[in-house]
């Protein structure tokens, strides 16, 4: 069965917030476990974050932050769209997040290579 | 399944994550210009009142946030209900409470006040 | 007829409790013709057991929509050209309903629903009163206009995500007649409304996909309708006042 | 065969979920809080019949100037003097509680003047602007609503349910019960009910060319006739000058295009592009319905035809965007079809719209059959020769109204549940399962037999002749239909056995029109004769009256009783004034 009823930009909006939701939310016990490891095995923490200068867990970084700025700009769309007055831009609005949210990585990917 | 309460939670949450993240990846973009060390990291945050409330409301509000966000998630796609819904999303928030706090308290104050 | 050599492939859905398929039929392709027209085409002309809905015909009761090539579409005015993919159309019964039989779904559930968000008016007066005063300008009428001309066809029901993954959720097309009803200065059931509409089922459910509006054969706007609502939903929560 | 019939009793039976049927609904649970109430409906409650096209409005005398006087003597003037005038009277006076009461108790939402009163805009044929509106979609806002208070009430609902036949009481004193094919399952159910109201809404659906909706094959006065009801004035059947004309592969074809296209100045062209409504009357475009209707039937007639056999409408010298912007909703409707409103031509032609015949019934909708109770379009009287636009609507919301207010009262003094005739019951169930023993046929070419039967015989202009030959091609269809079956394999939801029981009840009320039309020799309203132009003299205007009898069919006349006014005089005082204009003035 052909299902295109999903196929326009603001239903794609809408899962790349869930999926970066998911991606943040998966992320994040990883990540506090990691920086808790900061006292009690500065060593191995250390050793983690040499292992981040690898180019290819530098590209998952930018995914990282891609993630998180992609759901943060794109839940301030959302947040706007219910709270201000209506505005018939929305795909406009949608495009905006996922530039900036390229935009806010780039910066981060160039900056740390 | 989402209730005027948890939606309420979840936008507070969200608003008031908004500064903090950015206010995170202007740190990280600053910090990562020359490689990471645990020396600097802990440099800039140990003994920190203010960093401590800076990540330490990020991480209740985060804790709250994703919960919530899990919450419906797990309900929509999975189909799961009821008491193990409620269950499951305590357990993510008492998870991210943990884990998150703990992070938090050992970068900051956990070797006291400077 | 333009031309009498051009055939459709038209698959249409065969259901009659459970053993759902698609089967396959040909039907000419004639210059003005709907989706409508090319089922009842195949009903009349080759399976005279295929099952479908319609009634007025012209865009106004909402009975005929169906999924056309994979969109909801009102059948009735939906040109064939407008749609049709290398002369293959592929009809299906409304997408989150039950289905009755082939392209027949049982509507009750998203009546009920309507029904469980208040969306019904409640009067504050009475055939004896005079009518409410309320000029064309009034910002709360020109709110409650926006959402009116709906036709419950539930096109936009079956375009959303959330109703097909929480079955309580109550859908655009409720929450939106419940939003036209809030901003209804005569209506008198405004608490038990932001009440119904706060349940579990209710309006915060919505992710603002807004298949729902892209879909609406009127040009209604479902998610500006419940953005109003989960405004007027947090505010009367922050003011304690429920 | 009884085995299988599912029963079922309940108080008060009401067939159709039009404006009639779920006012009668409301009213009827009102005035009898303890009663059960049973709605039951051919498509979905609300969601079928013709009162959700209702696009111009709703005609009540509210504005200071306009009276129910006034509303009355247009109604009286408009009907060539054969209405009814106590029932056009109820209509009038009562459509102003029922507009309050749709405003403010139901909850439409009618569009408003200025400061803040109810606006109404003009309508054909009327001396004062009474027509009520939301938008040019009158009729979605007031279903709608209507649906929504019907359905948060515990009033009992059987959709998809079709009436097959009135069964009455085993001594005949009363209506005991409606036989229905549940369509879902193809099962047959009985209703028993103390008391029925039949709202299933007329419509001339057996017209070439035709405006209601698709359900509409007039059910209810064929069920009605064949227990023996009187109909009345059958003959008279409203076309709507300008259906939407895309060519016979579509159902859009015979839908309405609006009246106020003409009005604001839109033009008729025929096929050699020239304007020519001005060949037949002085007011060119803007002339009544039925002169319009008549005048585009004689240019087809002379073969001056578009491309599908009818002619266009030009909007375009009005300016495309003015019109895009006035008439959105049907702009949008063309568009949809493949058609541009705005700035080509669109071929249009007359189509059937209205019945202003029906079931003889008194100003309480009760019949001469106790225990049935008839509003809405399948009742006859209010209108005589001519509907104005806008009263359709108010007649079916006060009437039916009216019904659920005396059957909820009938039901509390004395009404009771009978013992059904069951020889009726296996009559109907005979007639309506005739076709599945039978080997399958074309329905759609018979269908379309009648259509132009009707079309060309009994349609917008008739003479003894044609309807003579109508009546004989409708008896060799009728005939042709009898040996034509449906498999019977499988019941369920199936459409062809429904469109067979259709075109049954089709063909009987085509009869019922021809013979009705031949009977009338001369010309009111919506019935023209070639061969009797004249209108003759208003003091003797005579209704007729259409009777079955086991197999014959007779048409008799009755005098129209001037109750209230009679032809000449006028209940205006003589200072008012005649016309809108001249109030103005
Ligand atoms: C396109 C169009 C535009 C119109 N515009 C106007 C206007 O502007 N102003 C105006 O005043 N009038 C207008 N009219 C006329 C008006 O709509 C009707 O006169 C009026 O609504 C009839 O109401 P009703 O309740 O009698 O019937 P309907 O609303 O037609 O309802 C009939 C009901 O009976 C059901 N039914 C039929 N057969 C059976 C059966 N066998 N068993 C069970 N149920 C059955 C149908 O499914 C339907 O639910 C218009 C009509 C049309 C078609
Ligand atoms: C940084 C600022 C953030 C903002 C402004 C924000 C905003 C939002 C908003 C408005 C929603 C609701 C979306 C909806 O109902 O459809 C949401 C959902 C969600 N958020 Fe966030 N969020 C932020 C950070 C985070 C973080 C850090 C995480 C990771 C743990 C996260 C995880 C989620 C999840 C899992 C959802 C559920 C998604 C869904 O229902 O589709 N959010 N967010
Ligand atoms: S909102 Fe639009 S799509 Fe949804 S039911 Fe109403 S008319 Fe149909
Ligand atoms: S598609 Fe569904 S998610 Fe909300 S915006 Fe419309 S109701
Ligand atoms: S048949 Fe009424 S909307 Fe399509």
């Amino acid at each position: 069965m052909i299902e295109s009823h999903r196929g326009h930009s603001l239903w794609f909006a809408f899962i790349l917030h869930r999926l970066s939701g998911i991606g943040l939310a998966l992320f994040l016990p990883v990540h506090f476990y990691m920086l808790s490891l900061a006292l009690t095995d500065p060593g191995q923490l250390d050793g983690f974050l040499a292992f981040t200068d690898l180019l290819l867990v530098k590209w998952a970084e930018f995914g990282l932050v891609f993630l998180l700025a992609v759901h943060m700009f794109g839940g301030m769309r959302l947040m706007a769209l219910e709270f201000l007055p209506w505005s018939p831009r929305q795909k406009t609005y949608a495009a905006m997040v996922v530039a900036l949210a390229f935009f806010v990585s780039t910066g981060f990917f160039l900056q740390a290579i | 399944m989402l209730t005027l309460r948890l939606y309420f939670a979840q936008r507070l949450t969200a608003i008031i994550m908004a500064p903090l993240t950015l206010g995170h990846l202007v740190v990280m973009i600053y910090a990562v210009q020359d490689g990471l060390s645990v020396a600097e990291i802990l440099a800039r945050t140990r003994g920190s009142v203010t960093w401590f409330l800076f990540y330490g409301s990020f991480v209740l509000a985060v804790a709250v946030h994703a919960a919530i966000g899990l919450r419906v998630i797990i309900s929509e796609w999975l189909g799961v209900r009821g008491v193990m819904l409620s269950f499951f999303s305590w357990a993510v928030l008492v998870l991210l409470l943990f884990l998150g706090g703990r992070a938090v308290w050992m970068v900051t104050l956990a070797g006291g006040l400077q | 007829m333009v031309d009498t050599e051009t055939f459709l492939d038209v698959s249409i859905w065969r259901d009659q409790g459970g053993d759902g398929h698609f089967e396959t039929y040909q039907v000419p392709r004639l210059a003005n013709q709907t989706i409508l027209d090319v089922v009842s085409w195949v009903q009349q002309h080759i399976d005279p057991t295929l099952s479908y809905r319609f009634a007025c015909r012209v865009g106004m009761c909402g009975s005929c929509a169906m999924m056309v090539n994979g969109e909801p579409r009102w059948t009735c005015r939906t040109h064939v050209k407008k749609v049709v993919v290398e002369d293959c159309l592929e009809i299906a019964p409304l997408r989150n309903l039950p289905v009755i039989k082939d392209l027949v779904v049982d509507m009750d559930p998203f009546f009920d629903k309507w029904v469980a968000a208040n969306a019904v008016f409640e009067p504050s007066r009475t055939r004896d009163d005079p009518m409410a005063p309320i000029t064309p300008d009034d910002p709360m009428r020109i709110v409650a206009d926006g959402a009116i001309e709906c036709i419950n066809c539930a096109v936009c029901y079956a375009a959303c995500d959330v109703v097909a993954a929480n079955p309580e959720y109550l859908g655009p097309a409720a929450l939106n007649r419940s939003w036209s009803l809030v901003n209804d200065s005569r209506d008198a059931g405004q608490a038990q409304r932001l009440h119904a509409v706060s349940a579990g089922g209710g309006c915060h459910n919505c992710h603002s996909q807004q298949s729902c509006a892209k879909f609406c054969p009127n040009e209604l706007n479902p998610t500006l309708s419940i953005s109003g609502l989960k405004r007027a939903t947090l505010k009367s929560l922050l003011r304690w006042d429920r | 065969m009884h085995s299988s019939i599912e029963q079922h009793d309940t108080d008060i039976l009401i067939l159709g979920g039009g404006g009639a049927g779920l006012f009668a609904a409301l009213h009827a649970q009102k005035a009898a809080p303890d009663a059960k109430v049973t709605i039951a409906v051919k498509g979905l409650i609300g969601k079928c019949g013709c009162t959700r096209m209702v696009q111009g409005g709703y005609n009540v005398a509210l504005a200071p100037g306009d009276s129910v006087e006034r509303h009355f003597m247009d109604t009286i003037i408009g009907g060539k003097w054969l209405p009814d005038q106590d029932m056009a009277w109820r209509l009038c006076s009562t459509a102003v509680k029922r507009i309050h009461e749709l405003e403010n108790e139901i909850g439409c939402f009618f569009d408003r003047n200025p400061d803040g009163s109810l606006h109404q805009k003009a309508f054909a044929g009327q001396t004062f602007d009474r027509t009520a509106h939301k938008g040019d979609l009158t009729g979605i806002e007031i279903i709608s609503r209507l649906m929504e208070q019907v359905l948060a009430l515990p009033v009992e609902r059987l959709q998809e349910h079709r009436a097959i036949g009135l069964i009455p009481s085993r001594d005949g004193s009363a209506l005991a019960g409606v036989l229905f094919i549940d369509m879902r399952t193809g099962k047959f159910r009985l209703v028993r009910a103390k008391a029925v109201l039949m709202a299933t809404g007329g419509g001339p659906t057996m017209y070439r060319y035709h405006t209601p909706s698709g359900d509409k094959s007039m059910d209810g006065l064929a069920m009605a006739m064949r227990r023996g009801l009187a109909l009345r004035d059958m003959e008279m059947v409203q076309f709507h000058p300008t259906g939407l004309l895309a060519g016979a592969g579509t159902k859009m074809t015979g839908t309405v295009l609006e009246e106020g296209l003409r009005g604001a100045g839109g033009y008729l062209i025929n096929g050699e592009r020239r304007r020519f409504m001005f060949d037949y009357d002085a007011d060119g475009e803007r002339a009544t319905r039925d002169i319009v209707s008549r005048a585009i039937y004689e240019e087809m007639r002379q073969q001056r035809t578009s491309p599908h056999g009818g002619v266009y409408i030009s909007m375009a010298h009005l300016g495309p965007d003015l019109v895009a912007d006035k008439f959105k909703g049907m702009v949008k409707r063309c568009a949809d079809s493949g058609f541009d409103l705005a700035g080509g031509l669109v071929e249009v032609v007359p189509t059937a719209h209205y019945l202003m015949g029906g079931i003889v019934v008194d100003t309480d909708t009760r019949t001469s059959l106790p225990g049935l109770y008839v509003a809405g379009e399948d009742a006859g009287g209010a209108h005589g020769s001519n509907r104005l636009g806008g009263n359709g609507v108010a007649n079916s919301t006060v009437y039916g109204g009216i019904a659920g207010d005396v059957m909820g009262g009938d039901i509390q003094c004395g009404a009771c549940l009978h013992v059904v005739d069951r020889d009726v019951l296996d009559a109907e169930i005979a007639l309506a399962t005739a076709p599945l023993g039978r080997p399958p046929g074309n329905l759609t070419s018979l269908r379309n037999q009648l259509l132009d039967v009707m079309w060309n015989d009994v349609g917008v202009m008739r003479d003894a002749d044609g309807l003579q030959r109508g009546l004989l091609r409708i008896d060799e269809i009728d005939v042709e239909l009898a040996v034509t079956g449906v498999a019977p394999d499988n019941l369920a939801f199936n459409l062809s056995w429904h469109d067979w029981l259709n075109l049954r009840n089709l063909i009987c009320m085509s009869r019922v029109i021809a013979s009705a039309a031949l009977s009338r020799e001369n010309s009111r309203g919506a019935h023209f004769r070639e061969d009797f132009q004249e209108t003759g003299a208003m003091e003797d205007s005579y209704f007729t009256v259409a009777k079955a009898s086991e197999q014959t069919l007779s048409v008799t006349r009755a005098p129209v009783q001037f109750t209230i006014v009679k032809p000449g005089d006028t209940l205006l005082g003589v200072d008012e004034a005649e016309t809108l204009e001249a109030v103005v003035r």
